[in-house]
């Protein structure tokens, strides 16, 4: 393994949040080029292809993360069980994810229910959502977006790797065949 | 599809009986579930496999009202919305029945009663899909887990604070705080009081002023009208008085009491 | 590498805490020896020997933990990425600074929003503010004060080392008040 290589994977390894580029850069002792960089990086991905951690690029950088199919070995160990969100917390990170930015008042013309605060505070304590102003109407309602940190969470690099809504009428046949109730 | 929708009396109840008979455990258990109206809309057209573009509006409005007649009997919590798109189902239920002038739009076609309803339900229907998506997706803390070396060997240092950008701070407040204090000297400028004495100053003796004099040009509009506010606190105060001598002469005005040995007339 | 070998490091890199034997054969999902289980993390050890990490063995179990050697890289990463307080931490501790003793309310006034708990948490962990009393007001809310390690933190001897304010006392009124607590 090059001494490059050596270095990225114990920074990427050891580093909490994900690593940009220039963070890397910042912390090598020489001069690289964004190429060579890369290229390490590359070679870095692949040299770990067979083991249980993968080398992504995420919305915020570039981070180890464990492979989705190893994640019995690690549910066995984790006392803590992760946070399940309701119907209503996910139809509101949906509307906002798809139609961002949008007001309070947007979800709940899409959703056709009045939201509970709470929805909202859930979401963004998750550090998901956040305000990214106000829009222009009388009561200069917040307008909500999504984070970087969403995608990073689910492990998108931008919103465009994320399903297309499916549109207008191709939906039809989904609404009439799904009859599949979500308890 | 083998999920059960609910329990009732420990046995596993698969799917709701066409005929909308639901033992009133199961329902209060499942109407719970619905996300609001259009949610339960959505699973009603689905259910008995209505044609969402072609909705026959008399059919879906007595399942829904059915649900919810029931629900209220049940005295369950009944949000406001599932009664507003009651009244809105009936609504789009008359329209189609009644004869009359059709709705057109700008080009001149009839636009159907329930385009409005079919447009939100698909809106929705996207949104619940979308949900199911995101929900699906391999998450980090859930499926997926960053790498973490133990803490104390990449301790995080606490952030520092540099003492010099407390004052920084501090002026921001005062800054913030002079926008509205300038407000406050708006208001003061343009106080009554303030043109009481005005006014009053300059009918000292037994000159007359103009009534026009007061609205300088200058002065602008807001001036004019706390002006003539003042005016008529002192007037109505007796500490002047207002001379017109015929419609659409000019009016003056002098102190109360004065001896009127100025007098113009 | 073997499966156990590949899940033993996937185990061990993404563990918060080091992991014990007891742990890591739980985890598994098959039946391994003690014997069996001890050369593979001896295995494990050697392959990393010439990498930027090493796998150790410390009181509470086993872990991955950066060679010293490599420890120049981290820190030129952590100084080129310093940690910073949130806006409101940062104004939320000047006014306490400057208006002690002071309610939540009293921030929250000045500061035109309302406070987050977390907000106060984390100047409260930090060892920077604590609560010296209540306010004689209905609902009696804690007054909180700058603590003596806040000023040992940032290198002050005492309240008045602290920037004087442009635009003078009258700004701030509850100033001269600070020398009659004792902190």
């Amino acid at each position: 393994m090059t001494h490059l290589k050596i270095v990225l994977e114990m920074l990427l390894l050891s580093s909490v949040e994900p690593l940009t580029l220039a963070q890397m850069r910042s912390a090598l002792d020489e001069e690289v080029s964004s190429e060579a960089l890369r290229r390490g990086l590359d070679a870095l991905r692949s040299d770990w292809h067979d083991r249980g951690l993968e080398l992504v690029c995420v919305a915020d950088g570039w981070r180890f993360q464990t492979k989705v199919q190893f994640q019995g070995y690690l549910q066995r160990l984790r006392v803590e069980k992760p946070p399940k969100y309701s119907r209503a917390v996910m139809e509101t990170l949906a509307v906002i994810v798809y139609k961002q930015p949008v007001t309070r008042g947007d979800i709940e013309a899409i959703r056709g229910v009045s939201l509970n605060a709470q929805t909202l505070r859930t979401l963004e304590q998750r550090g998901w959502i956040r305000i990214a102003g106000h829009r222009n109407v009388p009561g200069r309602p917040a307008l909500f977006v999504t984070t970087p940190q969403f995608l990073s969470d689910l492990n998108l690099r931008t919103l465009d790797d994320l399903p297309p809504l499916q549109g207008g009428d191709e939906q039809v046949p989904n609404l009439a065949v799904n009859a599949e109730l979500d308890l | 599809m083998n999920a059960s929708l609910a329990w009732v009396n420990g046995e596993p109840l698969k799917e709701l009986p066409p005929d909308l008979y639901i033992p009133p455990d199961a329902l209060a258990v499942y109407l719970n579930t619905f996300e609001g109206p259009l949610d339960l809309l959505s699973w009603l057209i689905r259910h008995h496999r209505l044609d969402v573009l072609d909705i026959p509006m008399a059919q879906l409005t007595a399942q829904y009202m059915k649900y919810v007649l029931w629900m209220r009997s049940q005295r369950l919590e009944l949000a406001a919305e599932y009664l507003v798109m009651a009244v809105w189902l009936i609504e789009i239920k008359s329209r189609l029945l009644l004869p009359g002038v059709p709705d057109v739009d700008e080009m001149g076609g009839d636009i159907d009663p329930r385009a409005e309803l079919v447009q939100r339900l698909l809106e929705y229907e996207q949104i619940r899909w979308a949900a199911q998506q995101l929900e699906a997706l391999p998450r980090i803390g859930r499926e997926i887990f960053a790498v973490h070396l133990s803490p104390e060997l990449v301790a995080e240092s606490p952030p520092l604070v540099d003492v010099a950008a407390f004052p920084l701070i501090w002026l921001e407040f005062i800054k913030h705080d002079r926008l509205l204090s300038h407000h406050k000297a708006a208001r003061r400028e343009l106080s009554v009081r303030a043109a009481m004495a005005n006014l009053l100053s300059g009918v000292q003796g037994d000159f007359f002023v103009e009534f026009y004099t007061l609205f300088d040009v200058r002065q602008g509009v807001a001036q004019w009208v706390v002006n003539f506010l003042a005016l008529l606190e002192l007037a109505r105060e007796h500490q002047i008085e207002l001379v017109q001598n015929q419609s659409f002469a000019p009016i003056y005005l002098r102190a109360a009491g004065a001896t009127g040995e100025g007098d113009l007339f």
